[in-house]
């Protein structure tokens, strides 16, 4: 740190000391400028731990996919693309939505900020509700790991007559619907979650905070929502998409 | 001593007696394990000799007594250098000589007998070709090469045979081998190292080194009266694998005799070599083995075959070249180049030396997945 | 990490307006269809390779612009980098084990 | 360039009216508290709480391994007695030891800052590790696991009936906590510096505490959701792990020792932290080499996590990985080196002093070097068929973790105790405790090391006759051990109303920390400090301290 920015936070700290500092500048932090910084930046460390945390998932996946192809094509084959679309075109614009969110808080626009808060909320709730039918069709269809896991309808994505899967193979789509519930569990769990703060964030915008010069907090809860959207940009082809064309 | 305290004679009496450093070193591989073992420990030595000094010298030299004004010292790159590339080549030198070591006890020879293990909770289950079955011990020979072909029914456990510096673990679902040759004989402790549930201490066994000729008498005294072999040919015949494996033109399945130690040609067009763990994982998981040209119609045997029965199988089919079964006749147990050849199975004799080259533990996984990755999925 | 401008690195807040948003929105909508499209489509082993291939693409749009990267400090920069490495390594170095199984030995 | 050792006169040393002690006073001001001084002691506390838990059970271990028959407790009992130990010590001590007390304490006040950058977070993660310790205790109490603490499948899926699920939430919660802590760290380091505080002007206790945050903010989410798939697999039998179900249990161990190798530099590199400062002080010299260090420890960081499959070379994985792993594992040796020869050479021309962290320093020097060289042999392919899963590992282990992190731990203690309490501890007690720690630990450990080579497995309830020997030694250090590491309980706590008042720089040390009042007060700073020396720079110290006098006089 060379001189001038020494004597740069001298000034900081002078005006600190000189007495206005806004009321959500913590004791601990000199500036609001460090402060900002300080809380994005722990942000960003904490979406590092959750690319780590799926990372473990997406290894688990990879590995099995490779094993076990014919089996996950087939049982990718058996998700609903429509609705996996769908909820992927959803999750985007709910992203979106977020980001118009910062810009509004940025631009200190109150009205825009709730529009967009709930907007997003909305889009995460519809976004879990495809999810809900679809967990129901794979319940409907036996598709759920474990002892009434039926391999009936796995077809040999081989051939075009559609001939059942080998049963010792078929079986091992066991494994990549426990992928799945696994990893679109896990993410919809990251959903619930986000939605529920947007909740608390609202009824707060509402009352005027986030429009007023502090917009860490929404621009923090944007990277959440933001990092939570790559995930699935990520799951949408690994899961869904497997080869929809016959193999050979 | 003894005047005032029995005990601690007795404990020093115990200590003088029993103390050791080392275990025997009973195994070809024992002299190099150890050599390498001194190399290292003088490494240490020296390392900490010198650390020791340095601080013990300092110490004394510059306690505040004797040197109240401490200098100032910023460092010095040369110094750094010297402590860096030095230890990092001591550390090269001995990743080179681990390494040969490592290969040298984890490549069978082309060879050595083969000697099928079964661990399970808690006990090791040993399966001689010749249909000798032992529970918690080992009969070999000293002199001879030994292959341990060995698997697990449910979890982790490993072999150790630390007279023969030789470990190696005992995976479920997948075959892995280790082999040695015995130089003295002898009883050796057999150890489960790897923590396997509640009797994991109780899972320990001896491993009794013989000479060729109290072996021979050995394998006569103790055999069931059924070879492996002959085992996995009942079995062959109750699963009724000859409707399909029936060798005959037009049969549904793929035809067994001498396709041990073959290459196969999977339906996706990779060549693999049909080692034990192929055979196994075929019963088991046809489709990941399914062979070029014919329908995947065969039934998975998950679940009816116990790890023995499919032993028999395994050793069924590898003897099935030659459809005398000269060779394992009750008094002789085991193969040897020299015994098979002298049966004149000549083609069996081939796919022994395959048992050395292809039933590496790390060469199985090609055999037996799909795009050429991981082990023999179950 | 030694380096002090990591920390002065930040310029004031760049604000990034509802025009790059909207195109950016564009983009991945058009992305996802394609990659959709993309599936029914038989390229071998590409198919999977392409698959991913616009999954990154989308991504690394999301990350750019959404969420500001692209105007952020080197130290953000970094943070992501380091992110996205470890998790190679995890993943390449497990693979490695279970690809290298295929090879036998020497 | 010289300096001249100018210890204060303790006599009118006082203890300062307002400190971050009696700024408020009652329960609920400590449980509610943001200050990162009050958390590290909460955690101080309650770690010292676990780490005689496991340590009554490690006790309990070495007293069945009298015998070599299993005639004091039953089989399960005892693979449940080195489970729970394994788990207390590794997950609930040694993670957060360093880092989450004298971490917290003083490295705020290092970097010059009022506190850390997430004060809340700071007492989540406290409030976590209280979880993941009610998690594992109430697995002990309902009736114990016995997975050992790798969790290994398919043993611990499908072949136990115990609680497992209990104790692996107990570690996925731990792990976050840890997570919170390093995220803390790492924040406030490259954002709360406080004027003129460069990155080469912090003390390498920082440093190496940087170092081993990256670890645990990128490792331990692996262990977290490698846990999470465990608990599902045994709740719901889903094959992930399961052959019969055409899972991998070697994926479970790459997963699991992704993060459980790091771990072990986590645990080790605050340690090292304390050495570099301990060493420098009672020797008045600036570290030899600094910028060596400083990048040694980045540098194990780094290589740490490519390593990890060294635990597995007999467990059937490629012999082409288990040949790079091999090497990485080699050159990941080297840093550790390089840091064990600067500390070595701080020594030269120094004046140096022996109080009791001194002392620890040295046993740490000493027992951390037999663990890293005895680690080359397990590193290396060939001896490690031989050595692994036996009495070797766990004397490595015990080197390198109780002979070098908890002596490094017990020196911290030492050594900031003034600063945290305002008090001394009493020396000539406190150096004798140091010196039978020492020796309990050599007798304890040692033969352990002959053991290993003897073959005698790990995790046996019963053993071989002839192994006896060697075991009764072992057990008989354990009990010098368990003295040693009583006697510091005792005179610590003996000392918070007793121990001679300390003033606020006792060791005439030059880190911030000791430039402050101890025990500190609340915010640390009045005003934030613009530092304009380097570190270790004693120099300054006495220029500083002359200043005083003549200004005061």
């Amino acid at each position: 740190m060379d001189s001038q920015t020494v004597a740069a936070r001298h000034q900081d700290e002078i005006a600190h000391h000189e007495g206005e500092h806004p009321y959500y500048l913590r004791h601990h932090f000199e500036t609001v400028e460090q402060q900002k910084e300080a809380v994005s930046f722990g942000m960003w460390l904490f979406l590092l731990t959750e690319i780590m945390f799926f990372g473990g998932l997406f290894m688990a996946y990879l590995l099995y996919r490779n094993w076990y192809y014919d089996a996950f094509v087939s049982a990718s084959n058996t998700l609903g693309i429509g609705l996996g679309t769908t909820n992927t075109a959803v999750l985007i614009v709910s992203s979106f939505t977020m980001a118009m969110g910062v810009y509004c808080s940025e631009m200190r626009n109150r009205r825009g900020l709730m529009l967009s808060l709930a907007a997003t909320i909305l889009l995460g709730l519809v976004f879990l509700g495809i999810k809900t039918i679809e967990y129901h069709d794979k319940y409907t269809e036996h598709h759920i790991p474990g002892a009434n896991f039926s391999i009936e309808d796995f077809v040999h994505p081989a051939d075009k007559r559609d001939t059942a899967l080998a049963p010792d193979m078929a079986q091992h789509a066991q494994i990549f619907f426990f992928l799945y519930f696994a990893m679109t569990g896990m993410h919809a769990l990251h959903m619930v979650i986000g939605i529920s703060i947007l909740f608390g964030l609202l009824y707060q915008a509402s009352k005027g905070a986030y429009t007023n010069g502090h917009t860490s907090i929404i621009d923090n809860f944007g990277l959440y929502w933001h990092f939570v959207d790559i995930v699935w940009i990520f799951l949408f082809p690994l899961l869904y998409l497997i080869s929809r064309h016959p193999l050979h | 001593m003894h005047f005032f305290s029995p005990v601690l004679w007795q404990f020093l009496v115990k200590w003088l007696t029993e103390f050791a450093l080392f275990p025997p070193e009973a195994s070809a591989i024992a002299p190099y394990m150890d050599a390498f073992y001194f190399f290292l420990l003088l490494i240490s030595l020296v390392g900490l000799v010198l650390v020791g000094l340095m601080v013990a010298g300092f110490s004394i030299m510059f306690r505040k007594e004797k040197n109240p004004q401490a200098t100032h010292i910023e460092g010095s790159t040369l110094l750094e250098a010297t402590w860096t590339i030095i230890p990092l080549a001591l550390f090269m030198v001995c990743f080179v000589w681990g390494a040969l070591l490592y290969f040298r006890i984890y490549n069978p020879p082309t060879n050595a007998m083969n000697i099928y293990i079964v661990g399970k909770q808690w006990m090791w289950k040993a399966e001689h070709p010749g249909g000798q079955h032992e529970i918690n011990a080992l009969h070999i020979p000293v002199d001879r090469d030994v292959q341990l072909t060995m698997i697990s029914q449910d979890v982790f456990h490993s072999f150790s045979i630390p007279a023969f510096r030789v470990k190696r673990e005992v995976i479920p679902g997948r075959y892995s081998t280790v082999w040695f040759r015995a130089t003295q004989p002898g009883t050796y402790h057999l150890f489960c190292t790897q923590y396997c549930g509640t009797l994991h201490s109780a899972m320990i066994g001896e491993i009794v080194a013989m000479s060729p000729d109290d072996y021979r008498k050995w394998t006569v005294g103790s055999t069931s009266g059924q070879s492996l072999a002959q085992n996995g040919e009942r079995l062959y015949a109750s699963l009724g694998c000859n409707s399909c494996h029936s060798g005959t033109a037009g049969a549904r399945g793929p035809n067994l005799a001498g396709i041990y130690g073959s290459k196969v040609t999977l339906e996706g067009g990779r060549t693999v070599t049909a080692d034990d763990e192929f055979l196994r994982g075929s019963i088991l998981n046809p489709t990941t083995h399914a062979m070029a040209g014919y329908a995947p119609i065969m039934p998975t045997y998950q679940g009816q075959v116990s790890e023995e029965g499919l032993i028999d199988l395994v050793e069924y089919i590898k003897g099935l070249d030659t459809n005398d079964r000269v060779h394992q006749t009750l008094n002789d147990s085991n193969f040897s180049p020299s015994q098979a050849g002298a049966t004149g199975a000549a083609p069996n004799y081939r796919s022994r030396q395959l048992t050395g080259a292809d039933q590496m533990p790390d060469a199985k996984p090609d055999t037996s997945t799909s795009k050429g990755m991981g082990p023999s999925p179950q | 990490m030694s380096h002090p401008t990591l920390e002065d690195a930040h310029a004031e807040p760049h604000i990034v307006g509802p025009k790059t948003y909207g195109l950016i929105l564009l983009a991945l909508l058009c992305l996802t269809a394609l990659t959709t499209g993309i599936a029914y489509i038989n390229l071998g082993v590409f198919s999977p390779i392409v698959a991913i291939g616009i999954a990154v693409i989308k991504m690394t749009l999301v990350i750019l612009f959404f969420m500001h990267v692209k105007y952020s400090s080197r130290l953000v920069m970094l943070t992501v980098a380091a992110g996205f490495f470890t998790f190679l390594v995890l993943i390449t170095m497990t693979l490695s084990d279970y690809i290298s199984r295929a090879w036998g030995l020497w | 360039m010289s300096t001249i050792v100018r210890l204060p006169n303790q006599q009118d040393a006082t203890l300062p009216k307002r400190s971050y002690l009696n700024s408020e006073y009652g329960l609920k001001s400590w449980l509610l508290t943001g200050d990162h001084k009050r958390i590290a002691i909460l955690y101080l506390i309650s770690i010292t709480f676990f780490f005689f838990l496991g340590g009554a059970f490690a006790g309990l271990i070495r007293l069945e391994l009298l015998t070599p028959m299993p005639d004091l407790v039953a089989s399960d009992t005892y693979n449940k007695l080195f489970t729970m130990h394994g788990i207390i010590m590794v997950f609930l001590f040694l993670v957060p030891s360093v880092p989450a007390t004298i971490g917290n304490f003083v490295l705020p006040i290092m970097v010059g800052a009022r506190d850390l950058a997430f004060p809340k977070v700071n007492l989540l993660s406290w409030y976590l590790y209280i979880v993941a310790g009610i998690f594992t205790v109430s697995a002990l109490v309902l009736g114990g696991v016995d997975t050992g603490w790798t969790f290994t499948t398919p043993l611990s899926t499908h072949y136990l009936n115990t609680h497992v699920i209990t104790a692996a939430m107990g570690v996925f919660i731990a792990g976050f906590s840890s997570i919170f802590t390093g995220l803390n760290f790492i924040v406030t380091t490259h954002r709360m510096r406080a004027p003129g505080m460069t990155w080469f002007r912090l003390p390498l206790f920082v440093w190496s505490h940087y170092a081993a945050s990256l670890l645990m903010v990128l490792g331990t989410p692996v262990l977290a959701i490698t846990l999470v798939l465990v608990a599902l697999e045994r709740a719901f039998g889903i094959g992930v792990f399961d052959p019969t179900k055409g899972g991998d249990p070697l994926l479970f161990q790459h997963l699991f020792w992704f993060y459980s190798h790091p771990a072990v530099y986590i645990m080790i590199l605050p340690g090292m932290g304390v050495i570099s400062e301990v060493i420098s002080t009672f020797s008045r010299k600036r570290v030899f080499g600094y910028t060596a260090v400083a990048f040694s420890s980045v540098a194990i960081a780094v290589f740490g996590f490519f390593v990890w499959a060294h635990h597995m070379f007999i467990m059937g994985v490629s012999n082409y990985s288990a040949l790079v792993f091999s090497l990485l594992t080699m050159l990941v040796a080297v840093p550790s080196a390089i840091k064990i020869f600067n500390w070595a050479a701080t020594l030269y021309k120094g004046s140096i002093t022996f109080e009791t962290p001194m002392l620890y320093a040295f046993g740490f020097m000493g027992l951390f070097t037999i663990g890293g060289l005895t680690g080359v042999f397990l590193g290396s392919l060939g001896m490690d068929i031989h050595l692994t899963e036996t009495y070797f590992i766990v004397a490595h282990f015990h080197f390198v973790m109780v002979g070098g992190m908890l002596m490094a731990y017990l020196a911290g203690v030492h050594f900031w105790w003034p600063k945290m309490t305002g008090r001394m501890y009493p020396e000539s007690l406190s150096r004798l405790a140091a010196v039978t720690t020492f020796i309990g630990f050599i007798l304890t450990f040692f033969p352990q090391f002959v053991l290993g080579y003897l073959g005698m497995p790990r995790r046996y309830h019963a053993y071989p006759p002839e192994f006896q020997v060697l075991n009764v030694l072992s057990t008989a250090g354990a009990t010098v051990l368990g003295i040693g590491y009583l006697m510091p309980m005792i005179y610590m706590t003996w000392s918070l109303k007793y121990g001679a008042i300390a003033g606020s720089n006792p060791w005439q040390a030059t880190g911030l920390e000791w430039q402050i009042q101890s025990p500190p007060p609340t915010e640390n700073f009045k005003e934030i400090p613009v530092v304009d020396y380097e570190a270790y720079d004693y120099e300054w110290l006495a220029n500083k301290t002359q200043h005083e006098v003549t200004t005061v006089g």
